[in-house]
């Protein structure tokens, strides 16, 4: 394996799945804090619908995506199959059940008196969920930094939607499957090792970052 | 010692049965080359194999590579390979012995409908391969270092080297690849038993597809138990007697798959073939 | 303004899965500026109930409640400026993470309070709950009585309209707490400040609020100025009683020394037409008298009252009065049982 | 027995990561069965803290601490068998998901009580603080008052022999609050438990307690019977005072009327030989007497008794003694801020 | 595909990850409950170690599995390499940093009052802790429940611990794997609907087995 290309996979998995973290962050932090402040019936189904979403694998979701965004499915028009966005796109899909569900555990934690307290001391119903992410703030943090770790761990979605096409849709996880593949299992474990210790500097950038900014 | 053994025509597979053994439960781990597992050939020639032996042939699917390298590691006692070169660097370091041809097929040159670079018309299939070339045609390859890839970059070397651009290395599956060629709409080289087995789903169409050099031969090896000491040696010679007898050949021949059509053509018998290193 | 601050007709409020039947029913509550207003009532009787509807926080399932002059339940956007003025301290307060200046300065901030005008506001409010300077401190590991106080100055930043206070100085030590009382009414006197709090301390409540609220199972309990007798209780160890009138006994279960004030629910004193005294027994706390006046209200009630040196009021529903022989100036009994005698507190 | 339940030796306390140097420091302590203790103390003063040493829920920084003669550090085997004797109930108690009847078995499931006898200690113990029949209620939706008297019965179903409580009657209604003080005392004479409760209520810790602790910065404040005071308070708005004698004033900050006790801390008085009038100023709270007694105690400190018809106690550092000019029966000048006199509580 | 394949896959899916999950959570809750109940030098390392932990794909952990379990392998006299047993010790590792991170985040959730209650009530320090699980019962379930979810529905350790060997070690996800391999896109589709549908079932028994127990 060339440097060159090792750096390149790095890149779009960094880039594909720390874009897929965040968009799913946006997503399912709100729908955790509604999950998480609310009552109402039918609550408990949606909760288990996403825990039961969690078991998909990333296989049938790459299928489900490839149905959809194939040239003759519906959204063949986008032309997105095999380019990063289709591998953001289902990234996305995949960890936001992780996220709902480690967002929903993490906002429960927080006293439900923060929230009235929040109100009666003039917070709109906004302000009062953004106190309430604020008090859950390093468990939400947890929660983002575990679906980006699914992300970019994952391989099926990568593999199906983007194709691993070398040098456009190759990351270190379709990389490490390829040299598996040809029997270059040194490398591919020299591969995850690399793709580890990135993970570790994120998460400890972005936990120092937060913990710095209090 | 067996690892030195000879295989001579005269073996049968009945040779490396002993009696007592037979009383127990023997099995025998193969590591095969995708498109045997992926056809359905192997389903079938395991359970006449034990009908036969009494031996269960269990199998692990996986690229050309892995399988050799699983050979190497210990965890498979053959080896199902159709990349000609990789197998002879596997003999040569004396992890394998005993190589045999037993079947083959045809790698098939296929495009988009319509054949936008004219590829059907050329006499050879490095010709084949310049005309996408020339008419910049994107052309999809495994990139994988399997058996079709090896075989792929045969073709090129013979056509001058791969494109600059638009040549896309997918690293995976001939399944996979075929899709990504159809998206992309380019040609790709694929084995004939996979390709018609997705042609519906593909929306490729053979575009050139005969010669010598398109010719996809499939071998089985014993891993060498003086190299691999827990390699199973006796089983894995029952299984090469097995594949190259008349009752395995004719399973090969008679093997249609869900795509309808004879997939393999028996091959231990055929004369001018390599029949060993 | 000459609008009521709080306006409330017909309240009700019930929890939508209460553990048991409670609801809260106000006929009628009007609160003015500058007005103190103390919650009393035993345990459960729904002080905190009324003050989470007084702050907005829960919605009346039923009635009228109108916040000067407007329904703060029209929009989310009225609701909200209802909030802006009327801030509740619970019982106890919930401290967002970080330090207490964070504390002081979350209310300020939503109300775009300019940033250079908070520190000032902030060290004011501290120090009228007495812990000066302490703006740095984190809010964790503070003492039950340092985290009311916290809360305390953390709505008294805010400068609020209405004050609404659960239990404000249960945990505050006794010298601060008398302090509080003081700030709180002259901050009320100053500013017209409303103040609605609940206590379990009588003297506390008579002390510090023009109007006192007595509720009981979610109800508001007539006394006027009747039905509350103090004294110096004796006991026997199995029942404890005061003599309001000398002879005039009140007699209550439990060993209570000290001196006591002591309430008796209206609906809980049974009148008996003197001629059927052998059904009142002999017992404790039958008290014979005249009724001196009678009043029928809207809700189907009819208010008597009966003097016999000591002035009760009871309730009687309007159905039952004709048969019950009970008329103006006509000799009555009462009887009520001891254990329906409530201690509203202790008093200096 | 003859061991003291509870025998403290120079206990030193601070928490690990406190925002402020607070520690606990007590020279000496005992406590035997059947006595009743009070601490009482301003906001922040350790009463909380002092109990969950004596809960052994946390471990003394240094000093002895033996309970029932032996030291429930020594493993965690001890400190089991110290807990399941010393139950504390917290100012804000904390009450397992489930029903009320969840939570009063608890105890008495880690103590093996068997099955058949639980429903019945349950319901004594709900019966002792009023709620009979609650046992089936879930613990949610409690108002603040149902809750601690839950907390209460299930520290109560225990027998424990020593019973620890943090502001009990804090959210409970006076009248409850008095009867409850009836059953602690009740139990305490027949099954010879030990209590110690802190209170903001000072009538409440004369009324139940043997004996009074009087805590003030982590350190308790000796009185003896002095520098505590009583009287009916005046109040020019600014200040309050009270003249326990005719002619003395006490005088303290902020507007507080009715009957109040205060003490001051000996350690905030300061002594002046009467020579130095003219340190002392005009201003409020200063007393001439004279030296009535002196001791020296190991801790460095001078006790001086000052008596000016009214006997305070003072401390002085060994080290500044021979500067100050005092000595017994010399005529000394007294003096302390209004601001170092604490409200104790109100009596009646 | 055979029916009887499906269910004989079904089976090894099950049978593998849940035995997975259980395990997993043996170690996992109890190294939660340490965490979230204890103040400590270098916890916050140990929770990055966690969270990266999660970011190790299937394929590196196979990988690593694979290295230690071959026939020539420190581990290879075990003879466990391509058994439904080196699945399930494969999976093990993938799910514990999930349910390790649901799990403490889910007992942060508890009062702290809650043990202290449990210890001045007379538990010993093991009963304290186990109040402490009971009163976070619902989130540790759906953290159990995550772990399963994610081994059930991974495919690489599965493929090369499991070998995906038809009747031993094949598994709904290996069988989704090859089937999409042949471009049985359909039957791929379908079996993960199967294996949804199966997750589904399963957090519902299990959810409502809980509560019911109540
Ligand atoms: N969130 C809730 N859900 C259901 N019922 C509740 C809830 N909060 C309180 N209750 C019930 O409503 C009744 C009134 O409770 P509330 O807290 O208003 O009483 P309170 O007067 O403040 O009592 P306390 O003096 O004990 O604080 C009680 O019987 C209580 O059990
Ligand atoms: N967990 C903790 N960590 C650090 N400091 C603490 C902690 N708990 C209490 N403190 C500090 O210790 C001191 C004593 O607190 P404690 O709770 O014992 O006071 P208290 O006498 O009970 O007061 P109150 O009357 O307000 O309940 C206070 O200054 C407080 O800020
Ligand atoms: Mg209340
Ligand atoms: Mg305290």
């Amino acid at each position: 394996m060339i440097a060159q290309e090792v750096f390149y996979a790095i890149w779009v998995s960094l880039k594909t799945s720390g874009l897929a973290a965040l968009v799913a962050s946006f997503l399912a932090v709100p729908a955790a804090l509604f999950l998480a402040s609310r009552d109402f019936r039918g609550k408990r189904l949606v909760l288990l619908v996403n825990q039961t979403w969690m078991a998909a694998p990333t296989v049938v979701i790459g299928l489900l995506f490839y149905a959809l965004l194939s040239r003759t499915g519906p959204f063949g028009g986008l032309g997105i199959l095999y380019t990063q966005t289709a591998m953001t796109v289902g990234q996305i899909f995949l960890i936001l059940p992780l996220i709902v569900g480690f967002s929903y555990t993490a906002l429960r934690q927080v006293d439900r008196r923060a929230r009235t307290t929040a109100l009666t001391l003039g917070a709109s119903r906004r302000q009062a969920g953004l106190v309430v992410l604020r008090e859950a703030k390093f468990p939400l943090l947890v929660a983002v930094l575990a679906g980006f770790a699914r992300a970019v761990s994952e391989v099926g979605i990568a593999m199906m939607l983007g194709g691993n096409i070398r040098g456009e849709t190759r990351n270190i996880t379709t990389t490490i499957a390829l040299e598996t593949a040809k029997g270059e299992f040194t490398t591919g474990v020299v591969l995850g090792a690399i793709l580890l210790a990135l993970t570790l500097g994120i998460n400890f950038a972005v936990i120092v970052g937060f913990r710095s900014g209090d | 010692s067996p690892g030195s053994g000879s295989f001579s025509d005269g073996d049968t597979y009945q040779t490396y049965m002993s009696p007592r053994a037979a009383a127990a439960e023997r099995s025998l781990m193969l590591a095969t080359t995708t498109s045997m597992d992926a056809t359905g050939l192997l389903d079938v020639l395991a359970d006449e194999f034990k009908k036969e032996t009494g031996i269960t042939l269990r199998w692990i699917a996986v690229g050309t590579g892995a399988a050799l390298k699983q050979a190497r590691d210990g965890n498979a006692d053959a080896v199902i390979a159709h990349a000609k070169k990789l197998e002879e660097e596997f003999l040569r370091q004396g992890y394998g012995v005993n190589r045999r041809v037993f079947a083959r097929n045809f790698f098939m040159i296929a495009g988009p409908d319509g054949d936008p670079a004219g590829v059907s018309g050329s006499g050879t299939a490095a010709e084949a391969l310049l005309r996408i070339k020339s008419a910049g045609s994107p052309f999809v390859s495994r990139g994988d270092r399997s058996g079709t890839h090896a075989r792929e970059l045969d073709l090129w070397a013979r056509a001058g080297g791969p494109p600059q651009g638009n040549y896309l290395e997918t690293g995976q599956g001939m399944a996979e690849t075929l899709r990504v060629a159809a998206q992309r709409r380019g040609y790709t080289l694929t084995d004939t038993a996979t390709f018609f087995a997705l042609q519906n789903l593909s929306g490729l169409v053979p575009v050139f597809d005969s010669g010598p050099e398109l010719e996809n031969i499939y071998a089985v090896m014993a891993v060498n138990p003086a190299r691999v000491p827990t390699a199973r040696y006796g089983e894995a010679m029952a299984l090469i007697a097995f594949l190259t007898s008349p009752r395995g050949q004719q399973i090969i021949g008679g093997f249609t798959g869900r795509a309808g059509r004879p997939l393999f053509e028996p091959m231990a018998g055929v004369p001018g073939v390599d029949l060993d290193k | 303004m000459t609008d009521a601050v709080y306006s409330l007709q017909d309240v009700r409020f019930a929890y939508p899965r209460g553990p048991s039947p409670f609801s809260l029913e106000l006929d009628a509550l009007r609160l003015d500026h500058g007005e103190i207003l103390a919650l009393v009532g035993p345990n459960g009787a729904g002080k905190t109930t009324l003050l989470t509807l007084l702050a907005f926080l829960n919605r009346p399932s039923g009635g009228r409640l109108i916040f000067l002059g407007r329904d703060p339940w029209q929009d989310e956007t009225r609701a909200l400026q209802a909030r802006r003025q009327a801030v509740l301290v619970t019982h106890h307060p919930y401290l967002f993470k970080g330090t207490i200046s964070d504390n002081l300065a979350f209310g300020l901030e939503v109300r775009d309070i300019p940033e250079d005008e908070r520190p000032a506001r902030i060290g004011e409010a501290l120090d009228l709950v007495e812990l000066p300077g302490w703006e740095k401190r984190s809010v964790s590991g503070l003492s039950a009585g340092q985290a009311q106080r916290v809360a305390l100055a953390r709505a008294l930043a805010l400068r609020p309209a209405v004050l609404l206070l659960d239990e404000p100085t249960a945990n505050i030590d006794a010298g601060l707490g008398l302090r509080m009382e003081a700030v709180l009414r002259e901050v009320s006197r100053n500013t017209g400040m409303t103040v609605v709090f609940s206590t379990h301390n009588f003297s506390q409540a008579s002390r510090l609020a023009d109007d006192i609220l007595y509720l009981s199972d979610g109800r508001r309990v007539e006394f006027g100025h009747e039905n509350c007798f103090s004294g110096r209780a004796e006991t026997d160890g199995r029942q404890s009683w005061i003599e309001p009138r000398p002879g005039l006994r009140v007699v209550f279960p439990g060993e209570v020394r000290g001196r006591v004030t002591c309430v008796i629910n209206p609906a809980d004193i049974r009148v008996l037409p003197a001629g059927r005294a052998a059904e009142a027994g002999n017992g404790p706390n039958v008290f014979a008298g005249r009724v001196t006046r009678m009043e029928t209200t809207e809700a189907g009630l009819a208010l008597v009252r009966v003097s016999g040196d000591l002035t009760f009021r009871v309730t009687l529903p309007v159905g039952e009065l004709d048969a019950s022989g009970i008329s103006l100036s006509r000799p009555v009994l009462l009887k009520f049982e001891p254990g329906s005698v409530d201690i509203a507190g202790t008093r200096p």
